[in-house]
């Protein structure tokens, strides 16, 4: 099993920067797509993220984890720059998307939303049909210039999130109808469709039932040969089960990052170990 | 029986369930080996089966490496739980097995320079035979998840015991009559042992196939002893 | 005329170049990679469109409405002697004759003659040349600018050009100037307050206005009467309005209160189906009306009733109430008050509820989960929780009752008196501001200006009222969001 | 761990709480029943407002016509002189003649036949005669209303057994009347009169066109200026505007000038807009903009709330996917929030066609017998009618007043289901 | 360890009632406390529950798992009659708690309730001050007679449920002002101040982080000694972790009940094996 | 190392842990007994043995019962789940090691009808102390989570080969130079034979706790052989 040595291997390489990310240089074949360096977030006087360095590698899952307030999903904020539409926030420091820092004044949020697509909690679909959801990118990115492509784009994607055969009979239909594990593979089909880099996930299956949570992870399983996928998660097994790699966050520091598999089984750092074996605080 | 809605989960559990297989079927190559490089005094055989055996250390490792992964990861439940469990422990038998056979292989290596003693490699070719079968069809039973026939082959546990234990007398009256033959003998005698440890091995994997088929900790009552290997002296 | 033509061919103009602006996009973006150009077509053809159409469009507008007093200070440059000799007053009605006369409007019926007949000749025929110059300058600016914007904005079409941010920018732009509105009113209303009660206290001390006793706001025939310029003493306005109040206060808070909380926690949904859109009807009927009903029909019921007790009481050891009772009038502050409250009633139920609603369903749950009644759950869980936003619906009634005009004006009567008892006539600050103003009155009077000086003394107690409730409507909310 | 708080004996422990119970479920039951009570007496007032109202207003859509034949009499009628001619006098004498009755020198029981016929007569007959003065010595047939003081008591609610002079008509006049019913030239019929004319110092002339119409010009200012500007703004405040110190402070702003009594408004408009701007006074144009100003506040805050409820996972939905924050509000909040926003709109323009105390600030409420002339012309509004009305002294205008609030209430109803319809039909779907 | 090896022997019983309770009459030691038979309910026109019967056992936590809409929550709301404030919902078949059936017209559901307390999926504490929080149910209830008695009341059960020395100091603030966990502690305790028999939990640590909900569930497993526990979860891992009894439901059925080392390790119903491996649907 | 949030995780871990120490510990008993039944000749103590083995195999299956049970209810990550493997798999080795003592016991009874074999018996005694002590040495590393102490039994797995091979050796000596003493010899050779494994378990033990420590599948590269129990012959 090539890709689970990978990771075993992963955290051989040299740290180029006085980090806790173990996998710094990534794996041998997943080259790094988003690298971030020293990034502090404030809000207000508050400073929620303190000199966070990662790197997220491509085509893989990397599964940020850490209890309550501590940071991970603020820092997947940043790598969006959704950020920028909370009052009061700022970002210092370097997040680097393929080497182009996100937030350098060339770089348009709102492109960089297309290039970066997200998930978020509780699955949103817009009240319209589920056409026009997964349409919706494409049509304000201007990425279609005809009807026929559009559909096509709209099947791609839908069969992509896995949803097309639950729902290519009833295009039409409202997607606020579908039920709540179908609305956020539907949200996922939406995020696709703009055709991102990275899809970034925000606690995606909190909002689900077990079976519903099984369905998505399948497809974030699917999904990773092709996107480069960030998720945040309240559910450790969960990051167990999806991720390639792991960072735990903890009060805004990002306290360890790593193959998963060896987060997992056997973590460095003395915090992680309790977090992820129930004996914090 | 329904797959797992995340179809990497269901893949890992083959990888282990194919290699733990896997792992049985060069087991059974290196038992067989063993036996015949005894039977024929064929030391090369002997020197390839010392040398496979470290694949077989190698894929235990790797089917426990993987199985605790699995554990830590996937958090199996119910079926999947003992599956994992089963394939830990399987692989820890054969592998015993693998060193059993190592270990026949390494005598085989002593008794070439031994004048050889016929009637005795045919008790222990006999008896090899019957181990190596007991080892081949219990590890079908666990590649095809076919109880009834792990159970045929704990059942039949005591064939083995009585082959050995009229191996152990022949080998002494051997050594009585002829003391040149006592070097010889003794290894013989671990041979024997070694053949006979082989078959509680395959008794036990019976156990654990039993196990993970159906829960149960114990298989019913039909055999009193509860441990395969504790019983032949 | 000519500016609403003017306008009419920029709107076609700007139209047109929206689909230049946009067709050029769509072809340079046909030769792009899918999805690398920035803006979609159309947000280069508005943004064509917008520099194109909207300064041109300002100075067209700026000259239609700003024009007239170009001409008018224009025309004033070099007054002939004729008109310098002219006194102020005079000058101006020259000037607008003028004007008038090249318009062709109403001019004033003053006759001029010799060199006035000469001057405002010249200066009609000067006033047409202005208002025409003015009026084509305007239209030549239009179209130079309108041009020029063309030019600035169609080369920059491109695919890296961020003609969204900039049309989003636009539009954000007269998203302010909307909310700035709102500004603007406040200004207007403090400042039109402010200024015109500033001339009130310049006759009337604002101590004598603010706590004299005494209000009888008439104009002196002579110069010699009673405080020659009338008595304006607020005090038995503030008593009466503050009477007013408390009565309608009294009848709307249990009422409006136990509706709300019969409707939210009790009634089926049927029952608060019907009952609710009944209310809102209460609510929504215009003051005028329960003023009508007040004064036509209240009034005389509770006028007889009062009456009729009054005759009881006669005689027996309360004769002296029960004669004062049977000369109670049609308009008493009770009246008023009670017709007000009922007005208030469905206004603070509506707030209530909405309060009470907010309080989320799992504290009820909670409490219903505990073995509570549902009496002992509303009581000791949704309105403690509640209660400050309940005391801030309150307030804001309070702040109505006291704003309230219509009801106290057609009920309440007019004699302005300090009493707390209901069965008088009493008179309210927004009762005075309607009468003192309706009717043709000399607008740089005290008595008119009066108004604006309890106008000033009722936004000022309204306005505490309601910053201090909707402080704290704000802050309750902000608990359970 | 002390367990000496908790109860030992559990059954005594139980009975305890049945006992407490019977008090707790009486409790429960007063206080249910005030709640009801308190709903009963709002509804019940309604129900006597509403109810009063109707009674008193309904006999207004019934009006009494007289049809009679009049001969124009040449010599009471100067054809050189048409207009000077006392026409309301010859209609008065023709009249008495039919009652057999002849007129007196001084004109006292032509006066009195006046005080019960209307005045309508007289200029139906001297219209008729100036278009077309060869009518003069020839029989001309009219049709008009009585007096509303002789409606009254066809109405029955003059009574002949009221004393004489506690009453507008004597004896005779009501024999007259009486006399005139049975020779079947009264017909009684709808008053469509009232809905079709203006206002008029003639009880039984005066109707609400003027007012209606004056209302609907008014709303269609008020309408065009505050929602858009109120739309807007609120979308700036609640979608664009950064949170500082300045937008908290139009916050609290808005929703002040929400709760400011609306005669201050009448006192900015009087000052602001009649006084500086010089602003035509009692046009609909000036009442527009003093209640688009008013209503400006509510349709922010409606607008708002609308927007609030839409949730911000569907502004994050769209922004995720790369929208811009225009593009994220012109696609979908607004979009969500329209019925929201329509429903408050509509309210608030409701509460300004209600609305009486300002519009008595900007002169409106002089006597304007006629539909208002274009947005600046002089305009009279319903509710300002219905207080005029109210303060004249002729009882037949109280009739008349009830009427038009059941005009205006009818208008006010019909909006305020035409929210509520709109509310139902564009229910949330998230 | 004696309470391990009861939970593999109490199925070893047999069921009285044709059921697929497999642990009907319970554990050796634990008596029934709840013994619910053929429980429909129906909101409205539809059916939400179908024939369930099922045994809790005393002094242990029984945990209820299935999907979303399984009707875990509607049958926990069965047994303090919280469903009869749903408007439109009718509950049928016998619930009985000691014996005594809840639906019975003898039964108050007021007394019934301070009988069977319960804990929401929000953390729902009253906007007062933690002494008044734990002091309500006393209060409403008229269980003690002075001021000293309250307080020992509200001390000893902020104790149980293990609140007490984070909050000893601060009892009179508002107890909205706590964290989430310790609200739920709060509302628990709160529960437990009415001397309640049974303790229903409704998803009580969904809203919570990993570390909030281990404390959650050791205070769970401490109070199980006193008290008869019911909990509804989503995630199964919490109902093999706090539990000794575990019922199944699907689609409105009961499908297996059992101790629940069995059922995580060696359920019988191939639905529930499904289930708990993730190869639902 | 904090406490678990979770008392009775915590309790159900350290019992795993603990119930395998005292396994160890009557492992060790049973290991002590067998060999001073050897040496001693002491049937009854022999047959003690022998009865108690079945205490140690009730033993294992119940660690092995609540390991997985652990595994399938708390799902325990990174040290928990090392612990909880390897308690598991200590138990495993300590009920061969009682299977073994249980063997040394059952010769004895043999042995005792044999006559005494004085040297041998001394032979056996030094061996049999060698590695009662390793296996004392490893169990109290893992009671006391003692790595470095785990790694000096694990360093020190030459020594008992040795004895091994010069028992054997004094042992063929000794039938052929007797061969009435050949039964007898035959059931020593095994008694060797099971000491030396014992010692190999004592070795493996010490690889396991060091992956309960460190997480580290295999120990740096002080030893080559990658499996205990093969190396001898």
């Amino acid at each position: 099993m090539p890709a689970q040595r990978d990771d075993s291997q992963a955290h051989g390489s040299a740290p180029v920067h006085i980090t806790v990310d173990r996998a710094h240089a990534g794996g041998p074949q997943h080259a790094i797509k988003i690298r971030a360096r020293d990034v502090n977030v404030f809000y207000g006087d508050k400073q929620a993220l303190f000199d966070v360095s990662l790197d997220v590698p491509e085509k893989a899952v990397t599964a940020l984890i850490g209890p309550s307030g501590c940071g991970k999903s603020t820092f997947l904020r940043c790598i969006n720059r959704m950020n920028d539409t909370i009052p009061g926030a700022t970002v210092r420091g370097r997040i680097e998307l393929d080497g182009e820092d996100v937030n350098d004044r060339a770089i348009d949020p709102v492109i960089l939303r297309g290039r970066v697509g997200m998930v978020f909690q509780k699955p949103n679909p817009f009240p319209k049909t589920i056409f026009e959801n997964v349409a919706y990118g494409a049509r304000i990115h201007g990425l279609t210039t005809s009807k026929s492509e559009l559909e096509a784009l709209v099947e791609t994607s839908l069969k992509k999130a896995g949803l097309w055969g639950e729902v290519a009979d009833r295009l039409h239909q409202p997607g606020t109808g579908l039920s709540g594990g179908q609305q956020q593979r539907l949200v996922i089909a939406r995020a696709i469709a703009v055709s991102p880099e990275v899809i970034l996930m925000d606690e995606p299956c909190s909002a689900l039932d077990p079976i519903a949570t099984a369905r998505i992870e399948e497809l974030i399983d699917e999904l990773r040969n092709q996107y480069c996928i960030v998720i945040v998660t309240h559910s450790m097994a969960q990051a167990a089960r999806v991720s390639q790699k792991t960072a735990f966050f903890h009060l805004g520091k990002l306290v360890e990052a790593g193959p998963t598999g060896e987060i997992f089984t056997n973590p460095r750092d003395s915090r992680t170990q309790d977090y992820i074996t129930g004996r914090f605080g | 029986m329904n797959e797992h809605i995340v179809k990497s989960y269901e893949d890992e559990l083959n990888t282990l369930t194919a290699e733990c297989a896997r792992m049985g079927g060069l087991t059974e190559a290196q038992v067989g080996d063993g036996i015949d490089a005894v039977v024929r005094r064929d030391t090369t055989l002997a020197e390839a089966v010392v040398a496979r055996d470290e694949r077989l250390d190698v894929l235990e490792a790797d089917i426990e490496r993987k199985a605790i992964r699995l554990i830590a990861l996937r958090q199996p439940m119910a079926n999947d739980l003992r599956k994992t469990v089963a394939a830990m422990k399987i692989a820890m038998n054969l592998e015993r097995c693998g060193d059993l056979a190592k270990n026949i292989a390494k005598r085989t290596l002593v008794l070439t320079e031994a004048e050889p003693m016929s009637p005795l490699t045919r008790s222990i070719e006999r008896m090899g035979k019957l181990v190596l079968g007991r080892l081949k069809d219990v590890l079908d039973a666990y590649t095809a998840s076919d109880l009834d026939r792990a159970l045929a082959v704990w059942s039949r546990d005591d064939e083995v015991d009585e082959h050995y234990n009229s191996l152990f007398r022949e080998l002494l009256t051997y050594m009585m009559g002829d003391p040149r033959t006592i070097t010889a003998c003794a290894h013989m005698l671990f041979v024997a042992k070694n053949l006979e440890r082989i078959g509680d091995h395959a008794t036990n994997i019976a156990e654990i196939i039993h196990y993970e088929i159906t829960g149960a900790e114990t298989i019913g009552s039909a055999r009193p002893k509860t441990d395969a290997l504790a019983k032949e002296i | 005329m000519l500016t609403w033509i003017a306008l009419l061919a920029l709107f076609l103009f700007s139209g047109a170049t929206y689909a230049f602006g946009r067709h050029k996009a769509q072809r340079l973006a046909s030769t792009v990679k899918s999805g690398s150009f920035h803006s979609l077509p159309g947000y280069h053809g508005s943004y064509v469109a917008l520099w194109a159409g909207l300064p041109a469009a300002l100075i067209v507008l700026a000259a239609a409405m700003l024009g007239g007093r170009m001409e008018a200070a224009l025309l004033r440059a070099d007054p002939p002697a004729a008109v310098s000799a002219l006194t102020p007053q005079g000058q101006n009605v020259f000037y607008d004759d003028a004007r008038a006369l090249a318009h062709g409007s109403q001019a004033s019926e003053t006759v001029y003659a010799g060199d006035l007949k000469t001057a405002i000749e010249a200066k009609a025929a000067q006033a047409k040349r202005l208002e025409q110059l003015i009026q084509y300058g305007a239209l030549a600016a239009g179209v130079v600018v309108g041009l020029a914007g063309l030019a600035l904005a169609y080369p920059r079409i491109g695919p890296t050009f961020r003609a969204r941010n900039r049309v989003e920018g636009w539009i954000a732009v007269l998203f302010l100037a909307c909310a700035v509105t709102a500004i603007l009113t406040t200004v207007g209303i403090v400042g039109s307050l402010v200024w015109e009660s500033w001339r009130f206290f310049q006759s009337v001390s604002p101590v004598d206005f603010l706590f004299g006793t005494q209000w009888d706001p008439q104009i002196a025939m002579r110069s010699d009467q009673y405080a020659s310029k009338g008595a304006f003493g607020a005090v038995p306005l503030f008593a009466g309005t503050f009477l007013i109040m408390m009565i309608a206060m009294l009848v709307a808070a249990p009422i409006g209160l136990y509706s709300a909380i019969y409707l939210s926690e009790y009634a089926n949904p049927l029952t608060r189906g019907v009952v609710k859109p009944l209310l809102e009807i209460l609510a929504g009927v215009p003051t005028v009306v329960y003023g009508f009903f007040a004064a036509l029909t209240v009034g005389p019921i509770f006028r007889e009733a009062f009456n009729n007790l009054g005759a009881l009481l006669i005689g027996g050891p309360l004769d002296s109430l029960g004669i004062y009772l049977s000369q109670v009038q049609n308009q008493m502050a009770l009246v008023a008050g009670a017709v007000m409250g009922i007005m208030l009633i469905p206004f603070v139920s509506s707030l209530s509820d909405d309060i009470m609603n907010a309080v989320p369903h799992s504290l009820r749950d909670g409490s219903l989960a505990m073995g509570a009644t549902r009496s002992e759950t509303v009581k000791l869980v949704v309105l403690p929780a509640a209660l400050p936003g309940i005391m801030a619906a309150m307030l804001l009634a309070v702040s109505r009752a006291i704003g309230e005009t219509m009801i106290v004006t057609m009920a309440a009567g007019l004699q302005a008196k300090t009493t707390l008892n209901p069965l008088d006539t009493v008179t309210t600050v927004t009762v005075q501001i309607v009468t003192l103003l309706t009717g043709d009155q000399e607008f740089d009077s005290p008595k008119t200006l009066s108004a604006f000086g309890l106008g000033l003394t009722l936004f000022v107690m309204t306005f505490i009222l309601n910053v201090i409730a909707l402080r704290i409507v704000q802050k309750y909310r902000e608990q359970y969001d | 761990m002390t367990d000496g708080a908790l109860p030992k004996d559990k059954t005594a422990f139980r009975q305890g709480l049945e006992t407490r119970l019977k008090k707790r479920y009486a409790q429960e039951r007063r206080f249910r029943l005030y709640g009801q009570l308190a709903i009963v007496f709002a509804l019940g007032f309604l129900v006597m407002l509403v109810g009063r109202i109707g009674l008193q207003g309904y006999s207004t859509f019934i009006d009494y016509q007289v049809t009679q034949t009049i001969y124009v009499d040449p010599a009471k009628v100067n054809a050189a002189d048409i207009v000077g001619s006392n026409f309301d006098r010859l209609v008065a004498e023709q009249m008495l003649a039919r009652m057999g009755e002849t007129d007196d020198e001084s004109g006292e029981a032509s006066g009195k036949m006046m005080d019960i016929i209307s005045n309508d007569f007289g200029y139906q007959l001297l219209e008729m005669v100036r278009d077309d003065p060869s009518l003069i010595g020839k029989q001309v047939t009219l049709s008009g209303p009585v007096k509303a003081d002789a409606a009254l008591y066809y109405k029955g609610e003059l009574k002949r057994s009221t004393p004489q002079d506690e009453r507008k008509l004597d004896d005779r006049q009501l024999t007259w009347l009486d006399k005139m019913q049975a020779s079947g030239a009264v017909s009684k019929g709808f008053n469509l009169d009232f809905l079709t004319k203006s206002d008029s110092t003639e009880p039984e002339q005066a109707g609400v066109l003027g007012a209606v119409v004056g209302s609907a010009m008014m709303l269609l200012v008020t309408a065009v200026l505050a929602v858009p500007i109120g739309v807007l703004a609120a979308t700036y405040l609640e979608e664009f505007a950064p949170k500082n110190r300045w937008t908290d402070l139009i916050e609290v702003n808005i929703n002040n000038l929400a709760a400011v009594p609306s005669i201050v408004y009448g006192l900015l408009g009087l000052a602001v807009f009649i006084n500086w701007m010089h602003v035509p006074r009692s046009s609909p144009l000036v009442g527009g903009l003093v209640l688009a100003l008013m209503a400006l506040p509510t349709v922010i805050i409606a607008t708002r709330s609308a927007l609030k409820a839409v949730p911000p996972s569907i502004r994050e939905a769209a922004l995720g996917v790369g929208a811009s924050r225009t593009q994220t509000v012109f696609h979908h909040v607004l979009p969500l929030a329209m019925p929201g926003v329509m429903t408050g709109a509509i309210l608030s323009l409701a509460h300004a066609l209600g609305e009486t105390a300002p519009l008595l600030m900007i002169g409106m409420i002089s006597f304007v017998p006629g539909v208002p002339e274009g947005f600046t012309g002089a305009a009279t509004v319903l509710p300002v009618q219905v207080f005029i009305w109210e303060n004249a002294s002729e009882r037949a205008f109280h009739e008349r007043t009830a009427a038009a609030i059941l005009v205006l209430l009818a208008f006010m109803i019909i909006m305020n289901l035409a929210a509520i319809l709109l509310r139902r039909r564009f229910e949330r779907r998230w």
